[in-house]
């Protein structure tokens, strides 16, 4: 596809879009529906567009395989994380009351970061996951 | 009405040789249950249904067939009778298990009476998170949620341990995985 | 009890069985993968479907609204569901292996296959 | 020492013995030296039981609690006594005459031999004292399985074959009958412990103390009562001093030891003769004794012929045992004693001849006798003493046996008896006639064939006076077993 | 503090491993994290069981949310224990792991490999630990996933069909479970175990509990193939590196099991599952079939790896036998043949990937003449064999010991007779493997296949990393044979627990 004048054009507009969508879902989802999970999904959808356009090399160039790697760890570690900082607190594992004063904000708060990791791994998962197949394609 | 769409989309994907039309097929069935999650109120699902049905996974089966083939070789004529008995058999199971279900819709089913109203009643003013899936989800049953997490993350390392390293070019049985390097 | 009430269960069983009838009974990978997908989403509909509260509405809690649909089936499947993707992920890396090692993705041809080995 | 460490001694003496073995595998000498020294030692310690269960003393020991309410215990009692005495006293007389069998034959994998010959023993010695049904399967088991090695030891394709048959049967009989036999009466009794008298009295009755008996008898295959004694002659494929091992002194004898102690303290022989099931028990080792012997006779193989001997005569102690009488159990008890020492006897002069003429045909034999004149008298004197001719230890076995048959009111079983001493005379004769007046078959002449090494001549001459003085001092025995009587 | 949070350590542990051992990259580091973090597991395990003994049930919050509403970790004696013989195994293995999975598997696929052992640690101890009916499933996909992968690592092709063959066979297990939640779901409107033992009493006669406890069943059986349903099993553990071989074969089933006895007997209760189900009757014929048939074809095969896999199949049959007893003593001998089983056949697994290590195959021909060439790890599997058969002295005769006694109890003849035939099968083949290796002369010239992995073709004992693990479990299915009371006595509480604490 490496002469589609058009389709990278477009690609090349849309590509901030599909991102800014997949943070929107991101951090929108504690109000509307969306998630980490979804976003994850978006991000990664978007990116693989992006690989599908302009190759998998130059997609491997933005996003190299240990960095993935790293991203998909993480994410889950991320979320684990706040289990741990919920037990140091004093609270339960994966407490965010003990986050803040008012358990509500804690609450918040944590439910904003586990997302947050929910996202990284998912696109980062999904990323990889693409790269592995195309990968094992084309040798 | 959806839903009888949906039966449509399912005998054909029985039927159909093509395996590219049967995974195509697939991803809109995807999206048509989507599409019923959002006439039953469940918007999240729907959303996630779509981009992974729809998406990802439709992405995923089209990189297989373009690794493999999109040929499906014809089965043997008759249908096989066994499977056919298993599945009827689950599926009367199933049936008989639907009958003493409380009906569609009825708001005084037993779900609606037990452990959901208080995530309706307090989600909010304990999480200040309006959207109670999401409150649920990451707060109530966080634990679930980092379980599917860690399921995603095993997925991940699966595909990376399976085809991660460039294929050889024999693979004969009994010397399968060794030598190569890694990505 | 009346038979319209099921209606919806009925259907997403239907899909469930047709689902699991591809499983069992075809012998294509690829296709094995894509009836556990159906089978799966079917069983997704079934829960759903019994979150269904008459004249309710989405469960994000808005003004205006008192009737809200049962939001812990919908946290179920979004779980399940990405299992299922999880899943289905797997299974595909599987079958392109599998062709690799054995040249087909049919059952009974690998079967012969290992037989002669 | 104090009877307890004695017991507990008496297991681990063998098992250390097998350990200092495997060490010292590097030096035969040494190797043979150790066994010999635990041999001797395991002896002494056996001894000093002796004067207190004399004296009526029971002492016990207990391991560990291996399932809730059934400890591996152990208690000694007279037969366990006498038992642990022969088996103690000939693995001393084998050892020596392994050294020499084994040397001269240049046997492989010798330091495996005496090793399992050793666990063998230190198993032997766990029967002997079990104190209940449960502990004397453990080591029964342990014995199998340490004498399967031995069967095979040669490893060709016929030993395996043996081995296969001795292991096939004894397992499956054990594991199939004898188990669920003794899970039944640990469900019927509640206990499992030898005590005078039997648990099952007042538990079990009629029918249920047939079927009971039929478990036991046949899934103590050890006893080889018939059909199931073909792994006794498929075990001659081992060398001589497995056979004199299997033969007289320890598995078949166990066999007949736990036969004894099922129908004495698992049943008690008033429930026994009550129930009146002892009686097709009777018949059949009495159909055993007989049939057995007419094999023996057709028997050229001299080890298989001796084998098949065995048999019948192993079925005089179930007979003692059917017999449900206090001179029947004598009797038997009695029998298992002189016949390991003749038999063990005639297995010595067996391995003698095929190591210093290489014959194993009895129809080979012609002439051999005046070339080892020293053999083949032993292996008269041990077939005298078989057939129960005085002046020869044998006579008493079936003596009480007759008596105790007649306390019983079964005149056919005295006339079993006679007859099969007749048919031992019979299987048995031939072979010292031959030897000495037979004339010498020519092919190698009876000329360079000498005696077989020293070791197994002095082996032989102990054992061979054994069987005479069994005749006169019968009466130390009879007052150890004086109490299984009442 | 610690102690109070015991619960969720106990699986978070394994799984902050996980991610850790992919970002370590070197093997032997993502090794050493492994061997640290299942150790951990194993001490919170026999913390947390002896707390359960000593101050009954521990009931966690996770997040802090009550149940129903949040999930519950809930430890009792029956948990307890499995979760104890589930980490203990793991530690176990992992030490093995080492030297087996540098020679079976390439170098930059290491690091990989111990992130899926740990998350197939952590899903088998989730599954086991968890009192909420949803976050079972979740924790079960973990463990099944992560098994998928593993299997499929296997050098023989046949292993990626095997792995396939299991996933398909293990989603649709997986989904089974999943309606069957939903319909009790449906029926009663919570998920929480305890909760719903609370609220299906009053509607047992609910056609929908009785469809969700169908399907709860088939699920389950499929998982720990149940005799009808184990066609996925042999293949997947013949063709799997040793290592996942011999750590699946002693959790993964065992876990399944557990699974099933939680739900019959806490979730529906002994009432249901027995009097009105009437499941016995359903249970003590599979495990009789499961038995003689897997132990007869075992006996047939020439791949030991796969005939050990079959007799698995049939010693799963003995512990369904203990279920379907019902009784104390029945259920007793199923717990205690869990654990016995679970160390016997990890030990003997172990074993024989001593011997792939040194051989590279473990058809029955290229054993011959083991015994002298790898006397330790040829005596271990001697005596895992015999503690297979059931002889005395091995923790085997225990386990069949107690469950002729529950057979015995109910007057069952039959049954009796099947358990002691079970083991005159096992006889067959273990012996089999016995006389190949100790009777039949070495191949003279190149012992063992031409790709034997030891220098010069030479086979030499395995090296002390990999004997004293298979040594550890083999000692311990002696020791357990002898010194009964901790397993007898904790099995014989759990029994009575699941008895009384379930209806």
């Amino acid at each position: 596809m490496q002469r589609h004048l058009v389709l990278r054009v477009t690609t090349k507009l849309l590509m901030p879009f599909i991102l800014l969508f997949a943070l929107y879902v991101q951090f929108h989802g504690d109000f509307g529906p969306g998630g980490g999970f979804q976003a994850g999904m978006i991000f990664g959808a978007g990116f693989i567009l992006y690989a599908l356009v302009y190759g998998i090399d130059s997609a491997k160039r933005v996003a190299p395989a240990g960095a993935l790697r790293v991203l998909i760890s993480a994410g889950l570690l991320l979320y684990i994380g706040v289990g741990y900082a919920g037990l140091a607190l004093g609270g339960n594992f994966l407490d965010y009351g003990v986050f803040s004063a008012q358990a509500p904000k804690g609450q918040h708060l944590g439910i904003f970061l586990v997302e947050l990791g929910v996202g990284v791994t998912v696109a980062a998962t999904m990323v990889t996951v693409f790269f592995n197949f195309a990968g094992r394609g084309r040798d | 009405m959806l839903l009888s769409f949906l039966a449509v989309m399912a005998i054909g994907m029985l039927r159909l040789r093509n395996l590219f039309a049967v995974v195509m097929l697939s991803g809109i069935f995807s999206l048509l249950s989507a599409g019923l999650f959002v006439a039953l109120d469940a918007v999240d699902v729907a959303f996630t249904e779509a981009a992974v049905g729809g998406g990802i996974a439709t992405v995923l089966m089209l990189g297989t067939l373009a690794l493999t083939t999109d040929r499906e070789k014809p089965p043997e004529g008759r249908l096989q009778i066994i499977p056919l008995l298993i599945v009827v058999a689950t599926g009367a199971l199933l049936i008989f298990g639907t009958l003493d279900m409380p009906s569609y819709g009825d708001p005084t089913a037993p779900i609606h009476q037990h452990v959901a109203p208080r995530y309706l009643a307090d989600a909010e003013r304990e999480t200040s998170v309006p959207n109670v899936v999401t409150a649920v989800l990451a707060s109530y049953r966080g634990f679930d949620t980092m379980g599917e997490l860690a399921v995603i993350f095993t997925a991940g390392i699966g595909v990376l341990l399976l085809l991660g390293r460039p294929r050889k070019r024999r693979e004969r049985h009994g010397g399968g995985q060794s030598g190569g390097q890694g990505e | 009890m009346d038979a319209l009430g099921l209606y919806n269960y009925w259907i997403a069983i239907v899909l469930m069985m047709t689902g699991f009838y591809v499983v069992v009974s075809r012998g294509n990978l690829v296709k094995k993968i894509v009836g556990l997908n159906i089978f799966q989403t079917s069983v997704f509909i079934l829960y759903i479907s019994m979150s269904k509260v008459s004249g309710g509405t989405a469960p994000i809690l808005a003004e205006g609204f008192e009737t809200y649909s049962n939001p812990l089936p919908h946290v179920l499947i979004l779980t399940a569901i990405v299992v299922g993707v999880a899943t289905t992920a797997l299974g595909c890396a599987l079958v392109v292996r599998i062709n690799e090692a054995y040249g087909t993705v049919e059952e009974d041809e690998i079967q012969s296959q290992d037989q002669e080995a | 020492m104090s009877p307890e460490t004695a017991i507990l001694l008496s297991l681990g003496l063998p098992l250390a013995g097998a350990l200092l073995i495997a060490l010292a595998g590097r030096q035969p000498n040494l190797r043979e030296g150790v066994t010999l020294g635990t041999a001797g030692l395991l002896f002494l310690t056996v001894i000093t039981l002796v004067p207190g269960v004399m004296d009526g003393a029971r002492p016990e020991a207990t391991l560990i609690e291996m399932l809730p309410g059934l400890p591996l215990r152990f208690e000694v009692e007279p037969l366990g006594m006498l038992f642990a005495l022969l088996a103690s006293g000939l693995w001393i007389v084998n050892s020596i005459y392994s050294i020499g069998y084994m040397r001269a034959n240049q046997e492989t994998h010798q330091t495996r031999f005496y090793i399992c010959f050793a666990i063998a023993l230190a198993s032997t010695m766990g029967i002997a004292f079990a104190g209940n049904m449960l502990t004397l399967f453990v080591f029964y088991e342990a014995l199998t399985l340490s004498t399967y090695p031995l069967v095979t030891h040669r490893g060709d394709a016929a030993a395996k074959r043996g081995g296969r048959t001795y292991l096939g049967i004894l397992l499956c009989t054990s594991i199939g009958l004898q188990l669920l036999a003794i899970l039944w009466t640990w469900q019927l009794a509640g206990t499992l412990d030898f005590t005078v008298g039997g648990i099952l009295a007042g538990k079990a009755s009629g029918p249920v103390v047939g079927i009971l008996l039929l478990l036991y008898m046949y899934g103590i295959g050890k006893a080889a009562l018939m059909p199931f004694h073909r792994w006794l002659p498929a075990a001659m494929v081992a060398p001589t001093p497995v056979s004199a091992l299997l033969h007289a002194v320890a598995v078949v004898k166990a066999g007949v030891f736990t036969v004894m102690k099922v129908v004495v303290y698992i049943f008690g022989i008033d429930l026994l003769a009550a129930s009146g099931q002892n009686l097709w028990l009777i018949y059949l080792a009495a159909a055993s004794i007989l049939i057995a012997s007419l094999v023996a006779l057709t028997q050229d193989d001299l080890k298989a012929r001796l084998a098949y001997s065995t048999v019948s005569q192993l079925g005089y102690v179930v007979l003692g045992a059917a017999l449900a009488t206090s001179w029947g159990v004598i009797g038997g008890s009695m029998h298992i004693v002189m016949h390991a020492m003749g038999k063990i006897t005639l297995f010595f002069c067996a391995g003698a001849i095929y190591t210093a003429a290489h014959k194993t045909e009895v129809s080979e034999l012609s002439g051999l006798g005046r070339a080892m004149p020293f053999t083949f008298g032993a292996f008269l004197i041990g077939a005298l003493s078989i057939i129960g001719l005085p002046p020869f230890g044998g006579l008493w076995g079936k003596w009480y046996l007759a008596l105790g048959a007649l306390e019983a009111g079964q005149i056919a079983i005295v006339a079993v008896l006679m007859i099969s001493s007749l048919l031992n005379i019979a299987y048995l004769m031939p072979i010292p006639i031959k030897g000495f007046f037979g004339k010498g078959s020519g092919n190698p002449g009876p000329v360079e064939i000498k005696e077989a090494p020293l070791p197994c001549l002095i082996a032989i001459g102990i054992t061979a006076f054994g069987c005479l003085a069994l005749f006169f001092f019968p009466d130390s025995i009879y007052r150890l077993l004086y109490p299984l009587g009442l | 503090m610690i102690a109070a949070h015991l619960p969720a350590l106990q699986i978070v542990v394994p799984l902050v491993s996980a991610p850790l051992c992919l970002l370590l990259r070197r093997g032997d580091l993502a090794w050493a994290l492994a061997l640290a973090a299942s150790w951990a597991a194993l001490g919170c395990a026999a913390l947390l069981l002896q707390q359960v003994l000593s101050t009954g049930p521990i009931s966690y919050q996770l997040g802090g949310w009550a149940p129903p509403w949040g999930i519950e970790y809930r430890i009792d004696v029956v948990n307890g224990f499995v979760l104890l013989i589930v980490a203990a195994i793991g530690a176990v293995v992992l030490p093995y792991a080492r030297v087996s999975i540098a020679h079976e598997l390439p170098e930059d696929q290491h690091a990989a490999f111990y992130t899926a052992l740990m998350l197939c640690l952590t899903g088998l101890l989730g599954v086991t630990i968890t009192g909420d009916a949803f976050n079972l499933f979740v924790f079960l996909e973990i463990s099944s996933l992560s098994s998928y992968v593993l299997i499929a690592l296997g050098r023989d092709r046949r292993a990626l069909t095997a792995a396939f063959q299991y996933l398909v066979m293990g989603t649709i297990g997986a989904t089974f479970i999943v309606i069957g939640v939903g319909l009790l779901y449906m029926a009663t409107g919570t998920l929480n175990m305890l909760d719903l033992a609370e609220r299906l009493p009053p509607m047992a006669e609910s056609r929908t509990v009785l469809a969700a406890f169908a399907f709860l069943t088939v699920g389950a059986g499929l998982k720990l193939a149940l005799f009808p349903l184990h066609f996925w099993l042999p293949n997947a553990y013949a063709y799997a590196p040793s290592v996942v071989t011999a750590f699946l074969a002693a959790t993964a089933t065992k876990v399944s099991i557990y699974i099933l006895l939680r739900f019959f007997f806490t979730v529906f209760g002994t009432a249901y599952s027995l009097e009105l189900v009437t499941l016995e009757n359903l249970l003590i014929p599979l495990g009789v079939a499961a038995i003689l048939v897997c132990s007869t074809v075992a006996i047939f095969q020439t791949n030991v790896k796969r005939m050990l896999a079959y007799s698995s199949v049939a010693q799963v049959g003995y512990m369904v036998l203990g279920i379907g007893f019902a009784s104390t003593t029945g259920l007793t001998a199923g717990l205690v043949h869990l654990f016995n089983h679970a160390m016997t056949k990890g030990g003997l697994f172990l074993a024989l990937g001593c011997m792939v290590l040194r051989l590279g195959s473990v058809q029955l021909d290229s054993l011959a003449g083991l015994g002298r060439r790898m006397p330790l790890t040829m005596f271990a599997f001697v005596v895992g064999g015999l503690s297979l058969i059931g002889v005395p002295l091995t923790a085997g005769f225990i386990s069949k010991w107690v469950l002729v006694q529950a057979a015995l109890e109910q007057g069952n003849w039959f049954v009796a007779g099947v358990v002691l035939v079970g083991s005159l099968l096992a006889i067959v083949y273990v012996w089999r493997v016995i006389e190949a290796a100790y009777f039949r002369p070495a191949p003279g010239g190149d012992p063992a296949a031409p790709n034997a992995a030891a220098p010069g073709g030479e086979i030499v004992e395995a090296p002390l990393s990999m004997l004293i693990p298979t040594w550890i479990l083999i000692g311990a299915s002696i020791y357990f044979g002898i010194h009964t009371s901790l397993t007898l006595g904790v099995a014989e509480r759990a029994a009575r627990f699941l008895l009384g604490g379930g209806a």
